[in-house]
């Protein structure tokens, strides 16, 4: 597949169908992939496809406003939904980008991968997908572990695995089977059924984490205002000071800017160098926005997002 | 952005409650109670808006993150909205945002959308005395106090 | 000092007198975070760790210090400085790259306009540098910018494992003092021993960066900066888990009449780290802010102080950055340049 | 400086002189009267000032330590902190911190004739020396001011302009870029009205400052006249926050503007990548 996807890339920047690509390489190590911005013909052998290729590359297309030509980009099934968004919310024009449909069978969690093997992704030198199960090498031995034990959360219930609206696709899913009983909301259920003094304690306490690098909103698609709230000096509604309080606002006016326009890609939380589960807040929104208002974000062009649409017979408890 | 906090619990604790009103309905039913000499509570501040479809997220989320004890967001009866349909989109973030809070593990209690019409002013009244006398009950939002009780820590 | 050698077993020991006289930090992991953080006894303390998330240059310059309390009082308006540490303390388990950013920081805040914060949390504190494991992580480079990940030059005591025992090398008179704090757990080594428990040689990649400045200089113009700072986020992850990175905001917070005047870290990287509020920016986009950042590293820094790169080959922003911009490309892409004029 | 680089001392607002609709001069004094007594600075020097709650900025000194007692600032309101600076009313206290930075160069120029170009509230920063000059009139050959302002009433020190249009020693141009029923003087931009003063070159030092793109012409058209580079000083702005040379945002090169600078000549400019793209 990676062959098909240079060649399909040296032809596509060679006639001058987009002014460069946007894909995975390989990072410092084997198990570390990173973005690769393709420019020029000559560099298309970087690119790689594989099940650590986690990046939603979607963020990087709204650069491509200030171009004159295209921008191409891989897009494994989950990450098409932020396309699909960024287009609906007119932050981008749908012609100004190449959509390349990768088809996934699966993602790696890398911390849950360190946990089942009981090493570093250091030592992975290879991760291949194989059906129901990873081919995993580890000092030049190759051992097979079920999609179950590392999927990242949000493979369990992937909604389409190929992206629905694409230029070019570079083949099918090969059906798999993932032996799971984990539902979609698990985590989100089990924070609600707590007592509400132990939800406090437990986000307080991973806000008080947050350094405040802002990872989670430059990698997000969905931050593409194009001044932050929090960076505005007036009003200022946010000191830069990570003090606990200020995180706490940081993270859920973040949370609500984005109801209804997260796609639960992950980012957030995977960048997060601090590991605060940000995707249970998203999640929770998501959950309710589903429940409330029947929407699911980035699944079709042509509805309208819950924020900017009511029904008269919306659920009221306000009376 | 009221920045201090709540006096301690205790005997003396008197709620701070941030109400925002909209202009047309819940602002006029104020004035009505007002006129009408009814017995209020005197912990509300109100901020009158256009409309209740003007109190964007961040105006409750920060409020209560700074410390304030409670939010109030009152707006015209859905169907009577002045600009026909912004209390619509009130109903719908209102009710994400306060879910979203209470699964942040903050008091439903304490972030409270009525519905109050102008000529309502008993219901005013009555809404900010029942609002006020739950959040008492709960007392302070954030015990620990001010603004800078919150000292970090080294990293 | 002669080297001694302490058992594996009488560590934990030692560093629970240090804790009952010092503040002991250490290396400790919450949430499969490593960090370096104040703990009561040594078995808080984790060894299992090749360096910490955060750099402990937050120990010294926090990523949020009060720098004084504003009060009014009628028409006087007081002012209350901070103190920055209640008791000395003992830092255990650093690495040497981050011992190596410590004296660069030094040229940064103890100049002759002297941050006394800083200066305060330096004097006041000790440090047990902990040689690293071998072999050294995929992404280490430290030997790169000539720190030597088994050398005690810059702490106070070096702690090298060899098995079932860490060699002590106490350098300085604040490493003795604490040396002496344990008495009773110390050895010194016999002739055999001292050439018998050798740690083994750390072998890591180098990279060549003897003409780096001169290269770097020349390219200020080069169009790499575009595109190096594509798939950059213009997020702060890089400067925050920097060890050398010292930028830095004043914020008050609180009312006009009680509050604090705080500093908190600051990135380079943010769009709005020098817009001017008549809505110039000297560096307006990532392609400005990214060339910045490595010429401040790699140019203005050493020809600011004097010293050499500010890069310790701690790899953090590389293991981290959420784009793949990785430093040691850079170096690479840079080395591998020719001058502009030949472009 | 007191011990403690970021600790501002105590001042109070002793005068408001409003100059123009969003610019005034706050005159203000040390409450501790020893640092009145010990405060030293030189004329192109800066202070941080403070509004505690609001935030800090830094704003350059306007008036020369020549006029001895008193500080006096000139803030245009342009932002959260010069609003608040501008809430300030006489007895109202602040904090100063400071002196920061380098200063004009005094001594390196006794005997030069000196050449004045001011824009807007550019002209405050060079007043601080333009006093110190007068001050100490017989270290310096003949001064010339050329100062210009948006309109009349943009104009700021509008008292002491016409001082010194009043001096024999001094030769005064003022231009604006658009007049009004009030104003009869030249009208204009400043880098043109500079070519038609067209002052020569020979023995001058020319010191100038404002709003970037009229530093940019005045530069030019200096060149063109002749001046060297060395001989073209002028005082940048910068974001700041410390003051003093720590928080990395006011670089050029390897010089911070709060330290290294404010001032600086072109020569030193011109060797600095970056430095004259802003």
């Amino acid at each position: 597949m990676e062959d098909k996807l240079q060649e399909l890339v040296v032809e596509l920047l060679g006639d001058g169908a987009m002014e460069y690509f946007i894909g995975y390489r390989q990072g410092f190590e084997p198990s570390h992939v990173v973005p690769c911005f393709v420019t020029d013909k000559s560099e298309a052998d970087r690119l790689i496809w594989g099940p650590l290729c986690l990046q939603n590359l979607s963020k990087y297309v709204l650069q491509a406003r200030d171009l004159d030509g295209k921008v191409g980009l891989l897009v494994k099934g989950c990450d098409a939904r932020a396309i699909v968004e960024l287009v609906k919310q007119h932050q981008i024009e749908r012609d100004k980008i190449v959509v390349v449909g990768v088809p996934c069978e699966g993602q790696v969690d890398p911390r849950k991968m360190e946990q089942v093997l009981g090493v570093s992704m250091e030592q992975v030198t290879d991760v291949e997908d194989a059906g129901d199960e990873f081919l995993v090498k580890v000092g030049g031995e190759v051992s097979k572990l079920g999609k179950e034990q590392v999927l990242r959360d949000k493979c369990f219930y992937c909604k389409h695995p190929t992206s629905f609206d694409y230029d070019y696709t570079l083949g099918e899913v090969q059906p798999f089977t993932i032996d799971s009983e984990s539902e979609e909301y698990d985590a989100v259920e089990k924070l609600e059924e707590l007592p509400l003094e132990e939800r406090r304690a437990y986000w307080l306490k991973q806000f008080e984490r947050c350094i405040r690098c802002n990872a989670c909103r430059e990698v997000c698609y969905g931050c593409y205002c194009k001044e932050c709230i929090f960076d505005r000096t007036d009003p200022r509604w946010l000191d830069r000071t990570p003090l606990p309080r200020e995180n706490e606002i940081y993270h859920l006016i973040r949370a609500v800017h984005l109801a209804g326009r997260c796609i639960d890609c992950g980012e957030c939380e995977r960048v997060c160098p601090v590991n605060i589960p940000l995707g249970r807040l998203y999640k929770k929104l998501q959950k309710d926005i589903a429940e409330l208002f029947d929407y699911e974000a980035g699944m079709e062009y042509d509805t309208v997002p819950p924020l900017v649409d009511f029904e008269l017979d919306d659920q009221d408890p306000f009376l | 952005m009221a920045s201090e906090s709540s006096d301690e619990g205790g005997n003396g604790y008197e709620p701070k409650i941030l109400v925002f009103a909209c202009n047309w309905c819940s602002y006029a039913g104020a004035d009505l109670a007002g006129v009408s000499r009814l017995q209020m509570p005197a912990n509300c501040r109100i901020i009158r808006v256009m409309c209740s479809g003007r109190v964007r997220p961040e105006f409750v989320v920060t409020a209560l993150s700074k410390g304030l004890d409670g939010v109030l967001v009152l707006g015209c009866h859905p169907g009577e909205c002045h600009y026909s349909e912004g209390n619509y989109f009130t109903r719908r973030r209102g009710l994400l945002l306060k879910n979203l809070l209470q699964f942040v593990g903050i008091e439903p209690e304490r972030f409270q959308v009525r519905w109050v019409s102008a000529s309502e002013g008993a219901k005013f009244a009555d809404t900010v005395e029942q609002v006020t006398e739950q959040i008492r009950a709960l007392g302070p939002n954030r015990p620990q106090g001010g603004m800078h009780s919150t000292e970090p820590g080294d990293r | 000092m002669d080297r001694k050698k302490i058992s594996k077993a009488d560590l934990g020991r030692w560093l629970d007198t240090i804790a009952g006289k010092y503040e002991l930090i250490g290396p400790t992991e919450d949430e499969g975070i490593i960090q370096f953080g104040p703990v009561q006894s040594s078995a808080e303390l984790t060894l299992e760790y090749a360096n910490s998330l955060i750099p402990p240059k937050s120990l010294f310059f926090p990523p949020v210090e009060s720098l004084f309390a504003f009060r009014k009082r009628g028409e006087e308006i007081q002012l209350e400085e901070t103190k920055p540490l209640q008791q000395d303390r003992v830092i255990f388990g650093i690495r040497n790259c981050d011992v190596g950013s410590l004296s660069l920081l030094d040229r940064v805040f103890c100049d002759d306009l002297e941050d006394s914060y800083y200066r305060e949390r330096r004097e006041r504190t000790t440090l047990i540098a902990l040689a690293c494991p071998t072999p050294p992580r995929s992404s280490c480079f430290c030997t790169t910018f000539g720190i030597d990940p088994l050398s005690p030059a810059g702490s106070d005591i070096l702690l090298t494992d060899v098995g079932d025992v860490y060699l002590v090398d106490a350098v300085t008179d604040k490493g003795e003092e604490l040396v002496a704090l344990g008495e009773g757990l110390f050895a010194p080594l016999t002739e055999g021993e001292e050439k018998e428990l050798q740690p083994p040689p750390v072998d890591m990649p180098q990279l060549d960066v003897r003409e780096l400045r001169e290269r770097l200089e020349a390219l200020w113009e080069d169009e790499y900066w575009e595109k190096l700072s594509l798939p950059c986020l213009g997020c702060g992850i890089c400067t925050y888990v920097c060890p050398t990175c010292h930028c830095f905001d004043i914020s008050d917070v609180g009312s006009t009449s009680d509050g604090v005047r705080y500093r908190c870290w600051d990135s380079c990287m943010y769009s709005d780290f020098a817009l001017m509020v008549s809505g110039e920016n000297p560096r307006p986009t990532k392609r400005e802010r990214t060339r910045n950042r490595y010429f401040h590293k790699f140019s203005t820094f050493p020809s600011r102080y004097g010293t050499g790169y500010a890069c310790v080959g701690c790899a953090r922003c590389l293991v981290h950055c959420p784009g793949g911009v990785e430093i040691t490309e850079v170096i690479k892409d840079i080395s591998a340049k020719e001058g502009v004029s030949d472009r | 400086m007191t011990a403690n680089i970021y600790l501002p001392s105590i001042a109070t607002v002793r005068e408001v002189r409003p100059e123009t609709p969003d610019t005034s001069t706050y005159v203000v004094s040390f409450d501790d009267p020893q640092l009145r007594e010990s405060f030293a600075y030189e004329p192109g020097q800066f202070a941080e000032l403070s509004i505690f709650g609001v935030g800090e900025c830094p704003i350059g000194i306007a008036s020369s330590p020549t006029r001895e007692g008193l500080l006096e600032f000139c803030v245009r309101a342009v932002g959260t902190v010069t609003d608040a600076l501008h809430d300030l009313e006489v007895g109202d206290k602040l904090g100063v911190r400071g002196p920061l930075g380098n200063s004009w160069p005094t001594t390196e120029i006794e005997g030069k004739d000196l050449l004045f170009i001011g824009g807007g509230i550019g002209l405050p920063p060079l007043r601080s020396l333009i006093q110190y000059v007068l001050d100490n009139r017989d270290r310096y050959g003949a001064v010339q001011i050329v100062y210009g302002a948006r309109s009349p009433q943009d104009l700021v020190y509008k008292e002491e302009l016409k001082e010194w249009e009043d001096l024999p020693d001094v030769d005064f141009h003022v231009t604006v870029d658009a007049g009004d029923d009030t104003w009869d003087g030249a009208v204009g931009f400043v880098p043109p009205f500079l070519k038609d003063i067209n002052p020569s070159p020979t023995n001058k030092v020319a010191f100038t400052c404002g709003p970037p793109i009229m530093i940019k012409l005045v530069v030019e058209a200096l060149e063109e006249m002749g001046y060297a580079d060395a001989d073209i000083i002028t005082t940048l702005e910068m974001k700041m926050k410390c003051g003093v040379g720590k928080c990395g945002r006011c670089n050029i090169g390897d010089k911070y503007i709060c330290r290294d600078g404010p001032v600086f000549s072109f020569e030193e400019l011109r060797s600095i990548p970056g430095a004259l793209e802003v």
